[in-house]
């Protein structure tokens, strides 16, 4: 076992260089929360560990074109205490804020449930819906790429070697429009998601629903995006018939896993159940715009 | 193993030591720091014994590496009492029997202490949401919850 | 009673505990919280495989790796035959309790110990470990505790013949023990029954849960002293197990009790200390083991998992007529589930004049069972009180009613044998039947259950000692490890009897060196049992101080009474006298006979039996299977709550322990047997807001055997949760569930299939 | 009188209810160990025993009155 080497790097340049040079064998380190207890449980052995925290880009909330860029490094705290990101894009905070204790919201950060790519991360849904962007730099330099096209597989990302997420942008969000986000755990806190959705609509001045999008998370290999859910939406006022096509659509869209935290069966039916209940909290968001 | 010197501030004192870059900040205050008051219950984040304050927030020193104290001001149990005055939670917590085995006490004193710092005037739901990552097995949370939210409205009368 | 003539001074009172001020600053010295001078740092090899043959163990390579300064095996204890032991708790196989420290010949659950190393750093010690190869033969492996009685099934100990059965079998069986407790013609009783309900239930296995993980540090000298350091609920029986597993006697060893962060029955054998003083030995330096989270799920005992069949029928007005109940624990790897007491639990509460009760321990492929909280009983209660509620229903009377008129009294025989003395049942029903919660209206899928439940409560031996300053301040020296503020309780009962303020006894939990032995905290015990033993010598110190006095005055210590911390004459007749106090013969101790110890030691019988009963309201989401805890309160009989704060912790810690247990708490192993939820995130236990207040209800009906009327606590408030919140589901949607836990994916296929 | 409680039914070919002269319990188990040879062992091993309700779990000396009801009952231990 080689010593594990540790760098806190002042710039992205600087961190993509020590990643780029470490050729696989080096770890980012963002909150740390899924990070450190790899390393404490032998599931991985880093040889370098790249603690991302010190660039200052990476920790700042910056107002864009009205809608906002959010360092990758921003934990769920810093995020939750921002009135504005939370006035415009409430689904995507509360989904941050939901992902452990107060312990973990002081750590975790938006980019790293990015990355670890865990399939139940409860950010991504709520990103996935917002329609975010996020900034990969890398040794070939900076692109962009959709929330949706991160996470590959369950800990599986598309990031290229010594690419890391720098940031993620939100979206200006259109007037008499909102989104939300549920998720479904046994206790009430603590747990991972055993079914998350988010949705996001637009209503029109007449409350007709105009444009929608709906992601669900832990019910298959990655976060989805789910056009059929969204479907059932737009074009009508959000009515009871809409919201249980809405549902049967999330339904139909799951291909989730049985395991410890839930069943095929059980995450497929309150894939249905959260999806007509998140609707209907972004509704009600929309409406009293 | 190369040790790396880290300069940090732990309860108001500037401490420098050695680690080893894996060891977690809990592992520093208690093997090399002889600090014994943050406790390891899971090393995973999920039961808040070794909870800390690290730059006035609120975080388990299980999943903080000790490298990542450099510069930083950490705060454990062992400053919580001022000289021989115990911080009105710690008395609290005594006189409403508020612990049992008292190996989650430090945790969740330090918790309690954020979320009053934060929220001077906390609901029930509140302080149960802000200490669900503290676990108790002993107390059912019952007098926990009412030691914070006794000494919440004591702190506030002044 | 004649201690209800004279008023207390400080029973019943809610002083601070002797020992929070160190609990509350970080100061208090939990298991891993020791460190020596040239410590090594010990680790566990743990097996993967549910149940394999150990072919050969090859520990060369990494006894060659520096820093490594041993490696012990199954081969490095002594061969010890198979007998039952009685070992104060129960009885103990000390040959399996080798194995399962170390396996030999066959490994019996994943995490199952299989080799240990000691190395100068823990990341030494544990890339040791990845160094020892063991060749395994893998064999088939059974979980699940019916599937292990049939006859086609692997089988784990081909020595294992179930006794109990009359002959005994000729065949092995994973069986290990059939028990029976019966009264009456069974067949007669259902056949005059009105109604009878008859189901099966299963339970899964849960965990204490403590938030402190195992810890020890032991260092060996080399003549073969052991100094032991541990978290424990018992340092008498720590010294007793080492010394039968090592081999040792028992005066080379002494171990102190460090504070311990929750047992609830899981502290009372041993896994590490045994090991830790084999590697120091070895060594000849101090070693240190303490168990991660994972290896504490994966390797420590939980209770039993079981599968129970329960009938019972009644009258129309409410008389059971018949019971009947068959009860199948896993014991884990090892024979010993705690179906015996759980037999003899399950219709404790009640006077059914016939009834039957078969238990089956068995024996599985997962860790050996431990003690939890009243052993046995929440099991067989989710399945009995479950039952009376549907009964309850059937014959549309109030299920409290129901209770009420089938209630153990003073005098009625108990299913388990003996006649009751006075005990409390029926005035915790009374007590429910009278709180504001009992008729507090509900909303729409909201639905309110109560259950009912018992534990013996035990008493046993005890030291105690009481060393009396030059100021007349007090020092007890007791020998239970103070878990939930027992220290606080006995310093009260010193106080008490000595007639002085709190504020000047302390105590100390002694080592096995320091205090004589005495039995270890569990079943609910110390306040009762250790409790008499204070009494008893605080007593001591009140004659000898009437002597001292009677020395002074130049009068007969006849002449002498104790009252309100002084010595007084008799009377008239004694002489005139101005009143000596504690602190007064302290300072004069030297001239009157030298220092003033009191000491007591005694095996405490007349342990008053504890009955609890429960409210629960719930509201199920239905959509969802989410069940909420809206409101809950927990009645007991304390006998006498000494500390009442810490009476009520008992009642709430117990019931939230029970609300984990009915609704989201159990082991989830995989196709090849090993556990895929060893910590907290994935084994659920209540979080803050999970809960509700719990509010405690103390009823006193006083135990006539003990100096103040205590009565154990700790124990019966895990009893009737389960049932509880079962019966207040049903309340709610009209679903019964029969099996726990009442998880969401659980609760939501029943509701989908009607109920 | 004597009622012996689960376990020792072995010993007793089925026998619950058995009337037997001993002044204390001492004497008792060796008056059962006398009609049931073997038994003696098995109850001081593992049993506590129940006089008049009361139960006493390492019984010895304890003594019993001509009328008295005695049960032996498993030992019983606690969490």
């Amino acid at each position: 076992m080689d010593a594990m080497q540790y760098e806190a790097p002042g710039s992205v340049d600087e961190a993509v260089a020590l990643l780029a040079a470490a050729d696989g064998a080096a770890w980012v380190l963002a909150g740390g929360t899924d990070l450190l207890v790899q390393l404490r449980a032998d599931l991985i052995e880093p040889g370098l560990v790249v603690d991302i925290k010190g660039i200052s880009e990476l920790r700042a909330i910056t107002p864009e074109n009205g809608g906002f860029r959010i360092g990758a490094a921003v934990t769920g705290a810093e995020l939750g205490e921002h009135e504005g990101v939370k006035a415009v894009w409430p689904g995507v905070v509360e989904a941050m804020e939901l992902i452990g204790s107060v312990q973990i919201q002081g750590r975790a950060t938006l980019g790293g449930n990015l990355c670890n790519a865990s399939p139940a991360a409860d950010s991504v849904p709520a990103l996935i819906a917002a329609e975010a962007l996020c900034s990969v730099v890398g040794p070939k330099g900076r692109r962009e790429v959709a929330v949706a096209e991160v996470a590959t597989g369950p800990g599986e990302t598309s990031l290229g070697p010594g690419e890391i997420v720098v940031d993620i942008l939100l979206p200006e969000r259109p007037a008499r429009a909102a989104d939300a986000y549920l998720r479904f755990i046994p206790r009430t806190e603590m747990d991972i998601a055993v079914v998350g959705v988010a949705v996001s609509l637009v209503l029109d001045e007449r409350g007709v629903c105009a444009q929608a999008r709906v992601a669900l998370g832990a019910v298959a290999p990655r976060a989805l995006l789910v056009p059929e859910a969204a479907a059932a939406l737009i074009g009508g006022t959000v009515d009871d018939d809409a919201l249980e096509r809405l549902a049967a659509a999330a339904r139909a869209a799951c291909r989730p896993i049985d395991d410890m935290r839930g069943t095929v069966a059980y995450r497929t039916k309150v894939a249905g159940v959260l999806a007509r209940r998140a609707a209907g909290i972004a509704l009600a968001r929309a409406r009293s715009e | 193993m190369a040790k790396y010197h880290v300069s940090t501030s732990i309860n108001d004192e500037a401490v420098e030591f050695l680690c080893e870059p894996q060891q977690t900040l809990l592992d520093v205050l208690r093997d090399e720091l002889q600090l014994f008051g943050s406790k390891e219950g899971c090393s995973s984040g999920d039961c808040g014994a070794c909870s800390v304050m690290l730059d006035g927030r609120l975080v388990c020193a299980c999943l903080v590496l000790g490298v990542e104290a450099e510069g930083r001001a950490v705060e454990t149990i062992e400053g919580m009492a001022k000289g021989d005055q115990l911080h009105p939670l710690q008395q609290s917590f005594l006189e409403e029997a508020a612990l049992q085995c008292g190996v989650c006490t430090p945790g969740i004193l330090i918790a309690a202490k954020a979320l009053l710092e934060r929220n001077p005037n906390p609901t029930e739901t509140e302080v149960r949401y802000w200490l669900a990552g503290n676990l108790c097995r002993c107390t059912g949370y019952d007098k926990i919850v009412r030691s914070v939210l006794a000494v919440a409205e004591e702190m506030r009368g002044g | 009673m004649a201690t209800e003539v004279k008023e207390l001074k400080w029973i019943g009172k809610r002083p601070i505990r002797p020992d929070g001020v160190d609990k509350v600053t970080g100061r208090a010295k939990f298991g891993a919280d020791l460190t020596l001078p040239g410590m090594l740092v010990g680790k566990v090899l743990r097996s993967p495989h549910a149940h394999a043959r150990i072919k050969s163990i090859d520990t060369t390579k990494a006894r060659a790796l520096a820093g490594v300064k041993a490696v012990v095996t199954s081969a490095d204890l002594p061969e010890l035959a198979s007998e039952w032991v009685p070992a104060g708790e129960l009885q103990i196989n000390f040959r399996d309790l080798s194995s399962n420290i170390l396996a030999r010949q066959k490994v019996f659950y994943d995490g199952h110990a299989v080799a240990a190393v000691a190395a100068t750093s823990a990341a030494l010690a544990k890339q040791a470990l990845a160094l020892i190869e063991v060749d395994y033969e893998v064999l088939p492996h059974v979980i699940d505790v019916v599937a292990a009685m049939q006859p086609e099934a692997p089988l784990l100990h081909d020595d294992l013949f179930t006794e109990g059965v009359t002959p005994t079998p000729e065949t092995p069986s994973n069986i290990a023990k059939r028990v029976e407790f019966a009264r009456g013609d069974l067949e007669a009783g259902f056949a005059q029954a009105d109604a009878v309900v008859e189901r099966d239930y299963t339970t899964k296995p849960v965990h204490q849960g403590y938030i402190e993980p195992h810890a020890v540090v032991a260092s060996t000298s080399e003549d073969g002293q052991s100094e032991v350091w541990c978290s424990t609920q018992g340092q008498f029986s720590v010294r007793f197990y080492i010394a039968k597993l090592l081999s040792m006697e028992i005066s080379q060893i002494r171990v102190t009790p460090s504070e311990i962060g929750g047992g609830f029955g899981g502290k009372t054998t041993v896994y590490l200390e045994p090991l830790a003083v084999l590697l120091s030995r070895q060594t000849g330096r101090p070693v240190k083991m303490v168990m991660t989270r994972a290896e504490v799920f994966r390797a420590t005992g939980p209770t039993s998992g079981a599968a129970l069949s329960v009938k019972i029928g009644a009258t129309k007005d409410g008389t059971v007529t018949a019971a009947e109940a068959t009860l199948r624990y896993q014991a884990g790897a090892f024979p010993g589930s705690p179906v015996q007491p759980g037999a003899m639990c399950a219709f404790a509460p009640y006077a059914f004049e016939t009834f039957k009760v078969v238990g089956y321990d068995v024996v599985v492929n997962r860790p050996k069972v431990a003690a939890y909280r009243a052993p046995g009983s929440p099991i067989a209660a989710f399945g009995v009180e479950s039952a009376l509620d549907e009964l309850a229903k059937r014959l549309e009377i109030d299920p409290l009613a129901l209770r009420e008129k089938n209630a153990a009294r003073e005098g009625t025989h108990a299913a388990y044998g003996p006649r009751y003395g006075p005990i409390g049942f029926v005035e915790t029903l009374q007590a429910v039947r009278e709180h504001p919660h009992y008729q507090a209206p509900l909303g729409p899928n909201q639905g309110r259950g109560i259950a009912s439940g018992f534990w013996f409560n035990i008493g046993g031996e005890s030291c105690a000692m009481l060393n009396v300053a030059e100021d007349g301040t007090v020092v007890v020296v007791s020998g239970n490890p103070d878990i939930g503020g027992s220290r606080a309780s006995l310093a009260m009962m010193a106080a008490e009897v000595l007639g002085i303020d709190f504020e000047r006894v302390r105590i100390i939990v002694g080592d096995t060196s320091t205090i004589g032995y005495t039995f270890l905290t569990g079943g609910s015990r110390v306040t009762f049992a250790t409790g008499m033993a204070v009494v008893q010598a605080a007593e001591d110190v009140v004659r000898q101080l009437r002597e001292r006095a009677a020395k002074v005055w130049e009068i007969s210590a006849d002449a002498v009474i104790w009252e309100d911390g002084q010595a007084h004459p008799a009377g008239a007749n004694a002489g005139e006298f101005e009143p000596l106090s504690l602190r007064d013969i302290a300072a004069e101790a030297g001239k009157t006979g030298g220092p003033i110890c009191g000491n007591a030691s005694l095996n405490a019988q007349g342990a008053g039996p504890g009955f609890g009963t429960h409210i629960c309201d719930v509201e199920v989401d239905k959509e969802t299977g989410r069940v909420t805890i809206l409101r809950y309160t927990a009645v007991q009989d304390a006998g006498r709550a000494v500390h009442p704060s810490y009476v009520e912790g008992q009642l709430q810690g117990g019931a939230a322990q029970g609300i984990g247990w009915a609704l989201n708490e159990e082991y989830v192993y995989d196709e090849d047997g090993r556990l895929q939820n060893p910590g907290f995130l994935d084994y659920r236990v209540p979080v803050a807001s999970d809960l509700p207040m719990i509010e405690a209800v103390i009823v006193e009906v006083p135990n006539p055997n003990h100096p103040y009327g205590v009565r154990g606590v700790g124990e019966v408030p895990i009893v009737p949760p389960m049932a509880a919140v079962a019966n207040a589901i049903e309340n709610a949607i009209g679903v019964r569930m029969c099996d726990l836990p009442m998880s969401p994916p659980r609760l939501l296929a029943a509701i989908d299939n009607g109920g | 009188m004597v009622l012996v409680g689960g376990l020792s039914q072995d010993f007793t070919a089925g026998e619950s209810q058995i009337e037997v002269q001993a002044d204390n319990v001492r004497r008792l188990i060796e008056a059962l160990d006398r009609r049931f040879p073997g038994l003696g062992a098995e109850l001081e091993a593992k049993m506590a025993v129940a006089i008049d309700g009361e139960i006493y779990q390492d019984p010895y000396l304890e003594p019993i009155d001509a009328d008295s009801e005695v049960f032996f009952l498993p030992k019983i231990g606690g969490g």
